[in-house]
């Protein structure tokens, strides 16, 4: 197996595993990181075929996408994590409320 | 001497693992920051590590980011839980 | 295997130890005072010992010069955070209330 | 043989994410988010990318830390209300559970069979000598693909924007706690010029070796960061007008500059070949400038938001 399978395999996974936390989890805070973790999926799929594409330096489009992706999805993080302190502090809710 | 370079990382990837224990029982905030204080420092060994045996020594580069940056996460917790923190954990 | 390569790997082999007893300190001792003891250990001699070693494997002067200030400022970064972590936890000794919190 | 390292990365950073997602209370879920993001940072370290685990390394170790430290603070106490959310129906629970395993399929499957495309490395090195730089991924960012990066820039300011509708934008104004251990002020302001300087190597750097613009970015919003916690507060404590230039400078001027070399007829960010290398420096410092601005701006608000709550709630003698 090559190098850039295994982390290609992990991305996908990692992928799943965020979708399936922002279903899951309850609490905004950890809906939040589990966006944050399907980003480091996508990030990681990209990455990893960019080495596969190397020759005598790594692919650097993707490179640049992930960087440019960082920064964006971390701006995105804290106006989410500033909404939802907004959200907790004006109504005390921590989570969406439950249809009944 | 690869076979050993990459025994060395596995075996302080492992001690990550090992770590993680602490980081999931806590019990208190301070603890949690710690353990990832001491990833932290085994992840700048691994970078240093993968430096030396890959021959890619921008890596450096990466051990120094993380290294400049230790110290502003407990700067923050120190400046930031210091009054009046709603609770939780002590 | 030269000489050089047999005081990496003792050097290597002693900054495993070190981290190894840093997290088994960090792991076994009872509360986080101990536990910042067992933890600077690792941070400071670990680290320095795998630097070092590291320094003399690579040996360019440029990239030693980075390994020892990486290792300068850990020392300074763990030593100091130990210190004021150690003081915060004083400040927030919990009460018999919150002591059961977790 | 290193490929026990990959795997164990690999699976760590699975685990990690999934035993984060499954923590029943917030600060183990930070806590193992931040290993999360060292599992990332080292894989990236094996993948080649050496600018992207920079990145990562002050982005995650580095400015969301902070944030979500901050924001911690207001979430870690203990829930009193919402325990009582009854668990979705059982026939949604397996509904969604076995759309994800599909979806979990096709996308192992995707990545697994993913078609041949050869990729742009070839292109990325056959116009680096026009690019002005010798570092590819600058290339890409700052001369390729400066769409991207123009835009990013904007994104952040965005974001600071956006940060600033959800409470007043005066929050960020709001008095600091200062340092009062001489320890601590000592280390701070040892630290500042420090991460100023790192920040400025890598920026420089980026030239040739990975580095940039963003790494440099998030360095110098460290520094503002740091500054702020002991107790001075850079960005607040600026007059207005400065704030404004210093926030916009880095978009306003990429923006110019594409203006002006494409009324002398060539396209948008296209750069003549013979100033490249310095304008993209000029361009790269301003970006980082505005940018590090712009994460210092946002720490500052989170930790002004911090300070409303804790008034309204907890009065604080000090």
């Amino acid at each position: 197996m090559e190098t850039y399978q295994i982390y290609s395999l992990a991305s996908a996974v990692l992928f799943v595993v965020g979708l399936a936390g922002i279903f899951a989890a309850r609490h905004f805070f950890k809906k939040i990181i589990a966006t944050k973790i399907m980003g480091g999926g996508v990030f990681l799929c990209f990455v990893s075929f960019a080495e596969r594409d190397a020759l005598a330096f790594a692919d650097p489009v993707p490179h640049a996408m992930v960087i440019t992706g960082i920064v964006v999805a971390v701006s995105a993080a804290a106006f989410a994590l500033a909404l939802s302190r907004r959200i907790q502090q004006l109504t005390g809710q921590e989570s969406f409320p439950v249809d009944e | 001497m690869e076979a050993f370079f990459i025994t060395v990382c596995l075996f302080l990837l492992l001690n990550i693992c090992l770590g993680l224990v602490r980081v999931w029982r806590g019990p208190t905030v301070a603890d949690r920051l710690l353990t990832t204080q001491l990833f932290g420092t085994t992840g700048m060994a691994v970078l240093i590590i993968l430096a030396g045996y890959l021959g890619e020594l921008t890596l450096l580069n990466v051990a120094i980011t993380f290294n400049v940056l230790a110290i502003l996460l407990v700067i923050c917790l120190v400046q930031v839980w210091k009054s009046g923190a709603k609770g939780g954990e002590a | 295997m030269t000489p050089a390569e047999i005081v990496t790997v003792m050097l290597l082999v002693a900054g495993c130890f070190f981290f190894l007893a840093g997290t088994l300190g960090l792991l076994r001792f009872p509360d986080l005072f101990c536990r910042l003891h067992a933890l600077t250990k690792a941070d400071n001699l670990g680290l320095g010992l795998i630097a070092l070693g590291m320094a003399v494997h690579i040996a360019s002067p440029w990239a030693a010069l980075k390994i020892l200030f990486i290792w300068l400022f850990t020392l300074m970064a763990s030593s100091t955070s130990c210190y004021l972590i150690a003081k915060f936890q004083r400040g927030r000794a919990p009460k018999p209330s919150e002591a059961s919190a977790e | 043989m290193s490929v026990w390292i990959d795997s164990l990365l690999a699976v760590l950073a699975v685990f990690l994410a999934v035993r984060c997602l499954l923590a029943p209370t917030l600060p183990q879920c930070v806590f193992l988010f931040f290993a999360f993001g060292l599992a990332l940072a080292l894989a990236w370290a094996r993948l080649g990318a050496v600018d992207v685990a920079i990145a990562e390394a002050a982005i995650a170790a580095g400015f969301l830390g902070v944030l979500l430290i901050d924001a911690l603070r207001d979430f870690a106490a203990p829930r009193t209300h919402g325990e009582t959310a009854q668990k979705p129906h059982f026939l949604t629970q397996v509904l969604l559970g076995a759309g994800l395993v599909v979806f979990l399929y096709v996308a192992l499957e995707a990545v697994w069979n993913v078609p041949d495309g050869g990729g742009l490395t070839a292109l990325a090195a056959d116009n680096l000598p026009r690019s002005g730089v010798d570092h590819p991924v600058t290339a890409v960012l700052l001369n390729y693909r400066s769409y991207d990066t123009w835009l990013e820039v904007g994104v952040v300011l965005m974001a600071l924007l956006a940060l600033f509708a959800t409470g007043g934008k005066e929050l960020f104004r709001r008095p600091v706690v200062g340092a009062v251990d001489p320890l601590l002020r000592q280390v701070i302001l040892f630290f500042t010029p420090v991460l100023f300087l790192v920040g400025a190597f890598l920026l420089y750097l980026g030239k040739t070796e990975p580095g940039g613009a963003f790494q440099a970015a998030v360095l110098w919003g460290a520094a503002g960061i740091l500054l702020h916690l002991g107790g001075w507060p850079v960005f607040a404590a600026m007059p207005r007008w400065t704030r404004q230039v210093l926030l916009t400078a880095g978009f306003g001027f990429f923006l110019l500059l594409g203006f002006i070399f494409m009324s002398g007829g060539s396209a948008l960010f296209e750069y003549p070949v013979a100033y490249a290398g310095v304008l993209i420096l000029i361009v790269e410092t301003l970006a980082a400038l505005s940018i590090a601005a712009a994460l210092t701006a946002i720490f500052a608000y989170f930790n002004g938001m911090k300070a409303a709550s804790v008034e309204n709630e907890i009065p604080d003698p000090s």
